[in-house]
């Protein structure tokens, strides 16, 4: 089988009805191009993201300053890396609650395995990021073969991976680790106010977006939270790549434990608590669909970063955590309710009307 | 800046002052924070309270990346991590903060004063000899801790652990639970403690959450009475079990002075009167003079014991 | 029963008028003047091409839509229903073209949920209900336990459901959007029974469906519908089923079944003795190039289950799928797809494409790994792939980034079919091909069918319309309760002889006679 | 599958990918308890007896008897509200923040209004948990987008405005009168007061989901949203209705917390909704609503509580206890699957029996 076009003969003679004997031909987009690309969720949250960089800038006191944006990375990298394979979670209409739990888990063998075990750093963290995976290839398993629903498979993950974790060090809290390794990550490049981390972060980010966006593996993805038993239908593979994506999400979760290990200098089981809540606040943020079916990448980071610039700038300006937890549920809130108010508005609700949950 | 008279002068006066504890909403740091105001309010500047909500070292970083940011003028921070924050801090003393630990240090490279409280072996031992009078000096006893990494409860159960062995062989230590400083969590590992060790004498906790919640399930527990309970806690807070019977005597410093001698030491440090050298000496307003000892460590004082006859004297 | 349909006496009192009714969905006027008038004590068939509208009148009877203009009476009196819950307390019951069971719930609980018995206190009087339940299920005959949950239940089953819910209702006017596109012979035949008895107890009813010989023989007046509005009503007796037809689709439509010999040639699938425990078992063919195969038998004979295990779809227990002399992979669709199978499955909306995405996309969606250079795929080469097999097939779109889910259910075919052909597959398996797919498209399919055939396509089609495989099949495989029961010749499939295998006797005479000429033209029969 | 009625797969995480032919059945048997139930219900009366025969205090003594039946009352109203929730397809993650709020309005109330009335305070308490709920509701069922999305939210602004409100007061026992905090413990017939609270809230939620037509309207509305609609059933009112009861009951978890407690802090209720969740799943109500009972929820919750009550006396250290629990959840998940798998294999024998 190979790719074709029906040149060889007609396959249909000409309907009764009309037609004028030549085969229809038809435009690609229904809608000028400007349109496809500004009247989009992702285009709204890039400007969002956009005012609200130059309003800090203008009125945040330091905001301006170099350092703002080498710790905005620094604090966003661990929910920027593990985004990218949640939205394509998302997408196939799955969740993955254990993520943050994997982090600390990860962060907890990458100690022992360093500390403990002897390990050289590359390999400790490397059989950390391993053990990630196999960590998501479980969640994937039970959600992909086994047919189990993945809020509640990750639930479970996300208090046994946090147990392992806690379990494993108890009290400890490992330290120590090689600071060349930690500068690594640290380090700015070059001149400039960006941590060297961020370019696995970008590298990953170019990879996830050629997955999902140009690649036959993210049609899948988009198919599958659209409509999976189709999907099964035309040849996908819905149980697999199930298990690719949670097994990319517990890999990237596990190169995050990575991270916080060398970030903080530390592994302790009480890593990244809470984080799971924040990353997928985040995708959401960013357009992803919680129904599945609908996201892109770049909105997703944008999404990311405009979580990240109002805490930065909310701490900057002596605001509490509190504060900035309130305006973020809001803007969460707001992502939803806003695109219904306004397609309410025109008159044309959208008439899916699907699980609430 | 230096107009002010409350001070010893200096440039720093108007500098910011902000306050780190482990986490807000903790009375105990509600305390520290109010002798830091107060003596900022003495000697002139301004003061700054943040802090996350929950006690994590991951989650206290992005406060002192603000500081950096904002360039203030001293750190006062009690750390959640001896080496996880190091880095940000470096960071912050490079962007020309000073950084003073108070209640809960860092690694000495990474501050340039810590102010204890009491030493710790001071600590260790006036809850060990607490339990041991309360209990007549056997049986067994166990510990209620705040969350498993935190580092001053850990040194602090190490030695209690020698003084244990080295002055009271007939006590042993049967458990250490950690109820993370939260109190539903605390209150449940309590009864669990109980549970799990019918025999049990007595139950030390470190942390003034712990006790706290520790109390409140003894005082409605058949163990009250039975089974004694000290360690660290707050007036405030204690004051309805000293007063029903179930807490015999517990300790604690002022940990509002704590507070007020950190941000003394951090205007000192601002100021330049200090470096954080062993040696150094600073004025640190109504409690009088200090100086620094061995590894940049100021000490408050010894802790002061609360029982029936004293604790109304106290409201913190 | 009295089966002659009753000529409407002369003044009958209308329990339903509506005369102008209008309705549309952001750009779609789905429904542009619904008029019709049902009388109590008749039956009234509503009929019309797909998208014609029937189910939208339906829903705004129902007080699921909102008109937006036009004028409803119920009884002689103007309503308005704003909720379904105000159409049932007026007296009218619908059973929706698409089953609508809670699958979690008890069967009984499907038929009284929102209006259950109450007993003292407000409670739910469930000995009640439980009775209620086996009474209708008597009068019905059927022999479903009304404490199971509705999980599992065949459609067939499921639109019995339906149909008691609406009986239990005892309404004064009963809609039945399409009741019969799921149910056997047998089935049917009890349906109408009950229909007529309810039309007897002098309430009015009204039946939509696309089979004319159920209208004919159920129906004594008929509206046709096209394209959002009124067509005519006439009486059943003074009409013809081409008279209708024609009314549907205003244009005269060509031959139904365009059927051209083609040269059989070898053998593309084998299969060999494949059994799914529960579901089918001994199930051995071949079909051979240019050759279309039907498989012909009851809704539920276990037609679908045995394309889906062949296709892999599903897993299957024992046997092997052999495509071209080589073994195909069990439950391993990418493996079928290989081995140069295609398959239309027989529910396109929810299996045969993803609606929410574009019709580039669903066309291009099986042969995109071969568009991908590099490992990367663009949208621009999904829409120079998808373009020419879309017009091939004559869909109907402003573009190809248009959702499936705005087109009519014959377009939508037309895109699963031009997503299949795209693979270039050496066997097509079309499980219903036809199904709840007006006159004009079924003839364009049919012709489809035939010439690819021609080209040397093995078709293995899948259909419950008897006329339609007798029609367009060289071979006819018969399938009874997962066995097949008859292989007939073309020359031997007769209706007779298909039911015959089918029934394993029984026979309902009633439903076959009455069909249209040109369906008849070419069934030989 | 295609011809069988199976359960319309909401996302995310519905099991459509179930590979083969393995139709969900998830089968409410008339409304009599399933295996379901009583598997749980085994499993914890396991867990009871083995820790009793290690130490007969965890059943026994008068402290373990009080504590066995009191620890899971709070987590018991959180789950029968969630159980509400859940069963019409929607989620409540909002419920610790909730419960967080009432706590604190709670111990306010004592102190900002000396000598309220008990039951003033607990009614204000239940009141403006039923306010956040109704919040969440409106925004659920009329805004019509995802409840999980909606109360993550509210997780973090219901939080955000009880820590704002709270700055750095918190609550102490002192603060409240004895009388209330005796409620705490007080006992009747060796039964605490709090625990016979939350088994009537239980019992009638059960009796209200049973014999109720709105009660019934909620298992149909999980069941199929859309089919629901078409009923007639009123699916935007049943469903703020879920959600202001389940806010209700987390606002009376808060006050109950602040009597068994005697301090409010800022975290009350962290991580409790998880909890919850994970209790009914445990307790095997469907994840996707339309099926469980609210015993099985309770049961889950008390099994969860008692569990971790429990592990230490097994000489299970401590920090293993969550690990513990994840693998719970995983195996009640997991048996609910193989029942399924097993029922609908039986409908199977049927149709061709
Ligand atoms: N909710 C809706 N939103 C938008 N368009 C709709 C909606 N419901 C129906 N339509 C459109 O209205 C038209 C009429 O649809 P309707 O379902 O009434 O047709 P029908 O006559 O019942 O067809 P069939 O025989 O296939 O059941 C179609 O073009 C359909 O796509
Ligand atoms: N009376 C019944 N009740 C429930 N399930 C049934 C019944 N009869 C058959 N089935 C099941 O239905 C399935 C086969 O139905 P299916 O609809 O696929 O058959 P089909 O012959 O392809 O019919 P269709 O015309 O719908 O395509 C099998 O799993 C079989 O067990
Ligand atoms: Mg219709
Ligand atoms: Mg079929």
């Amino acid at each position: 089988m190979s790719a074709s076009t029906p040149t060889k003969t007609p396959l249909t003679k000409r309907p009764a009805g009309g037609g004028d004997g030549s085969a229809r031909t038809y435009a690609s987009y229904a809608r000028p191009a400007w349109q496809r690309l500004l009247l989009t969720r992702e285009t709204a949250i890039i400007a969002l993201l956009v005012v609200v960089l130059v309003w800090a800038n203008v009125n945040v006191p330091n905001f301006d300053g170099p350092l703002t944006v080498y710790y905005l990375f620094l604090d966003l990298m661990p929910i920027l890396l593990i985004a990218l394979p949640m939205t394509l979670i998302i997408i196939t209409g799955e969740i993955d609650l254990s993520v943050a739990s994997t982090v600390a888990l990860t962060s907890a063998f990458t100690g022992v395995l360093f500390t403990d075990a002897g390990f050289s750093f590359p390999v400790a963290a490397l059989a950390a990021i391993a053990i990630g995976a196999v960590c998501g290839a479980f969640n994937g398993f039970l959600v992909g073969y086994v047919g189990l629903p993945s809020l509640a498979v990750t639930i479970g993950t996300l208090a046994l991976y946090r147990g392992i974790a806690v379990g494993l060090l108890g009290t400890e809290a490992k330290t120590g680790f090689p600071d060349e390794w930690a500068d690594r990550v640290t380090d700015r490049i070059g001149e400039t106010s960006y941590p060297q981390g961020l370019v696995v972060f970008l590298v990953l980010a170019v990879v996830f977006a050629l997955l999902l966006h140009f690649s036959s593996f993210g049609r899948g993805v988009f198919e599958i939270g659209l409509n999976d038993e189709a999907a099964r239908f035309s040849g996908v593979d819905v149980a697999r790549t199930k298990l690719v994506l949670f097994m990319l999400a517990g890999a990237v979760s596990g190169l995050a434990g990575v991270y916080y290990t060398l970030r903080f200098d530390l592994s302790r089981g009480d890593s990244a608590t809470g984080m799971e809540l924040q990353v997928i606040a985040a995708v959401l943020l960013g357009g992803v669909s919680i129904f599945g079916g609908r996201g892109a990448l770049h909105g997703v980071i944008a999404g990311v970063l405009l979580i990240g610039v109002i805490a930065s700038a909310m701490r900057l300006e002596g605001q509490t955590q509190n504060v900035t937890n309130i305006v973020t549920g809001v803007l969460l809130i707001a992502s939803v309710i806003i695109p219904r108010l306004l397609s309410w508005a025109s008159g044309r609700l959208p008439r899916r009307t699907r699980g609430d949950t | 800046g230096g107009d002010d008279g409350g001070s010893g002068g200096g440039g720093g006066d108007d500098a910011t002052i902000t306050f780190l504890p482990k986490n807000l909403g903790n009375p105990y740091f509600d305390a520290s924070s109010t002798g830091g105001q107060n003596a900022v309010d003495a000697f002139g500047g301004s003061f700054e309270e943040v802090g996350p909500t929950e006690a994590t070292p991951d989650a206290q970083v992005p406060f002192i990346n603000t500081a950096a940011q904002q360039g203030v003028g001293a750190l006062v921070i009690s750390a959640n991590d001896p080496t996880a924050l190091g880095d940000a801090l470096e960071e912050a003393r490079d962007a020309g903060v000073k950084v003073v630990t108070f209640d809960s240090d860092v690694d000495a490279e990474y501050r340039d004063v810590f102010i204890n409280q009491a030493s710790a072996e001071g600590i260790a031992k006036a809850q060990v000899d607490l339990v041991a009078e309360q209990i007549g000096g056997e049986g067994e006893v166990a510990i209620l801790s705040a969350a498993a990494n935190a580092t001053n409860q850990n040194a602090w159960i190490d030695l209690m652990e020698e003084e244990l062995a080295a002055s009271y062989p007939d006590i042993e230590l049967v458990e250490t639970v950690y109820g993370d400083d939260d109190d539903q969590t605390s209150f449940d590992k309590t009864a669990a403690l109980l549970q799990t060790h019918p025999n049990l004498k007595g139950i030390i906790s470190p942390t003034t959450v712990g006790i706290a919640a520790a109390a409140r399930y003894l005082s409605t527990s058949d163990f009250k009475g039975q089974v004694a309970l000290t360690g660290l806690g707050t007036p405030d807070q204690m004051r309805p079990f000293i007063e029903d019977g179930t807490v015999t005597a517990f300790a604690l410093w002022n940990p509002e002075e704590l507070g007020y001698l950190a941000a003394y030491a951090a205007h000192a440090l601002i100021d330049g009167d200090i470096t954080g050298e062993e040696g150094d000496t600073f004025e640190a307003g109504d409690l009088g003079e200090y100086t620094v000892g061995e590894n940049g460590e100021v000490i408050l004082g010894e802790p002061t014991v609360f029982n029936a006859d004293n604790i109304d004297d106290f409201s913190f | 029963m009295s089966d002659t349909p009753s000529t409407p006496s002369a003044p009958a009192t209308p329990v339903l008028e509506m005369a102008d009714v209008r309705k549309s969905f952001g750009p779609v006027a789905a429904l542009r003047s619904g008029t019709m008038t049902v009388e109590s004590g008749s039956i009234h068939a509503l009929v019309g091409e797909n998208g014609a509208g029937k189910s939208t009148l339906v829903k705004i009877v129902a007080g699921v839509h909102r008109r937006d203009g036009g004028t409803l009476r119920f009884e002689g009196a103007d309503v308005d229903f704003t909720s379904t819950a105000e159409s049932k307390g007026a007296g009218i019951a619908v059973i929706y073209q698409e089953p609508t069971l809670f699958p979690d719930l008890s069967v009984t609980e499907n038929i009284f949920m929102g209006r259950q018995p109450l007993g003292r206190g407000r409670r739910i009087d469930r000995a009640a209900m439980l009775k209620e339940t086996t009474e209708i299920f008597e009068r019905l005959g059927v022999d479903i336990d009304p404490r199971r949950p509705a999980l599992g239940l065949s459609i067939a089953d499921q639109q019995i459901i339906e149909i008691a819910k609406a009986i239990s209702l005892d309404a004064r006017l009963l809609i039945m959007d399409e009741p019969t596109a799921a149910l056997s012979g047998v089935e049917v035949e009890r349906l109408f029974a009950v229909a007529r008895s309810l039309r007897d107890e002098g309430r009015g009813l009204v039946f939509i469906s696309h089979r004319f010989e159920e209208v004919f023989a159920l129906c004594d007046r008929v509206t046709v519908m096209r394209d959002g509005a009124y067509v005519a009503t006439t009486d059943i007796a003074t009409t013809t089923p081409d008279a209708i037809v024609e009314m549907m689709v205003g244009r005269e439509v060509g031959e139904l079944f365009p059927k051209t010999v083609a040269t059989i040639g070898e053998p593309v699938l084998e299969v060999r003795g494949l059994r799914s425990a529960g579901t089918f078992r001994d199930i051995s063919f071949d079909v051979r190039a240019g050759e279309i195969v039907g498989l012909a038998g009851l809704v539920g004979a276990g037609r679908s289950e045995i394309a889906r295990a062949v296709f892999g779809v599903d897993a299957y227990d024992a046997g092997t799928v052999t495509m071209r002399g080589k073994k195909v992979r069990p439950r391993r669709p990418r493996a079928a797809i290989a081995a140069g199978m295609a398959f239309v499955p027989e529910d396109r909306r929810k299996q045969g494409l993803v609606v929410d995405a574009s019709v580039a996309r669903n066309v291009a969606s099986v042969i995109r790994r071969q568009l991908s250079s590099l490992g990367l795929l663009t949208g621009r080469a999904e829409n120079k792939a998808s373009g020419p097999w879309a017009g091939r097939l004559e869909v109907k779109t402003n573009a190809l980034d248009m959702a499936a889910t705005t087109m009519s259910g014959g377009n939508q075919q037309k895109v699963v079919i031009a997503k299949w052909l795209a693979t270039e597959p050496q066997l097509l398996i079309i499980d219903e091909p036809t199904r709840g797919i007006d006159v004009g498209t079924k003839a364009e399919v049919h012709r489809l069918l035939s010439d690819l055939a021609g080209q040397g396509l093995a078709i293995l089609m899948i259909s419950s319309e008897l006329p339609e495989v007798l029609g367009m099949a060289d071979r006819v495989l018969v399938v009874r309760e997962g066995q097949i029961t008859a292989e007939l010749d073309r020359t031997e499939a007769t209706p007779e002889s298909v039911m015959k295998a089918a029934t394993a006797g029984a026979v309902p005479t009633e439903l076959t006679p009455v069909l249209p000429d040109a369906l008849l033209k070419e069934v030989g029969a | 599958m295609s011809a069988t009625l199976t359960k319309s797969a909401p996302t995310p995480g519905a099991g459509g990918g179930t590979p083969g032919r393995g139709a969900a059945v998830r089968g409410a048997l008339g409304g009599a308890l399933r295996s379901r139930e009583i598997a749980v219900a085994v499993v914890l009366l396991v867990v009871v007896a083995v820790a009793t025969v290690r130490n007969d205090s965890f059943l026994l003594s008068a402290d373990g008897w009080r504590d066995l039946l009191l620890t899971p009352s709070i987590l018991l109203l959180l789950a029968a509200g969630q159980m509400m929730v859940i069963v019409t397809r929607s989620v409540d993650l909002s419920v610790g923040s909730t419960m967080a709020l009432t706590a604190y309005l709670t111990g306010r109330l004592f102190i900002d209004v000396p000598g309220i009335p008990i039951i003033v305070v607990v009614l204000a308490g239940v009141a403006l948990g039923a306010v956040l709920g109704l919040v969440n509701g409106v925004l659920v069922a009329y805004g019509q987008v995802p409840a999980l999305v909606i109360t993550l939210g509210t997780m973090y602004v219901y939080r955000g405005i009880m820590l704002t409100w709270a700055g750095s007061d918190r609550i102490n026992a002192g603060d409240m009168p004895s009388g209330f905090l005796a409620l705490g413990t007080k006992q009747v017939l060796t039964i605490p007061l709090l625990t016979i609270v939350a088994v009537a809230v239980v019992a009638v939620v059960g009796y209200y989901l049973h014999t109720a037509r709105s009660g019934r309207e909620l298992y149909a509305i999980g069941s199929d949203p859309d089919a629901a609609k078409l009923y007639g059933l009123k699916v935007p009112t049943r469903v703020l209705t879920a959600f202001v009861l389940c806010g209700a009951l987390a606002g009376l978890a808060g006050v109950v917390h602040a009597a068994r407690y005697g301090t409010v802090s800022s975290g009350v209720g962290n991580g409790i909704e998880l909890q919850a969740v994970g209790a009914a799943v445990i307790g095997g109500v469907a994840i996707f609503g339309g099926s469980g009972t609210v015993w099985g929820a309770a049961i889950g919750a008390v099994l969860l509580v008692t569990i971790n009550r429990a592990l230490p006396i097994l000489g299970i250290p401590d920090f293993w206890q969550r690990a513990v629990v994840g693998a719970l959840i995983l195996g009640a998940v997991v048996l609910d699957r193989v029942l399924a798998l097993r029922q609908s294999r039986k409908y199977d024998e049927e149709r061709e029996g």
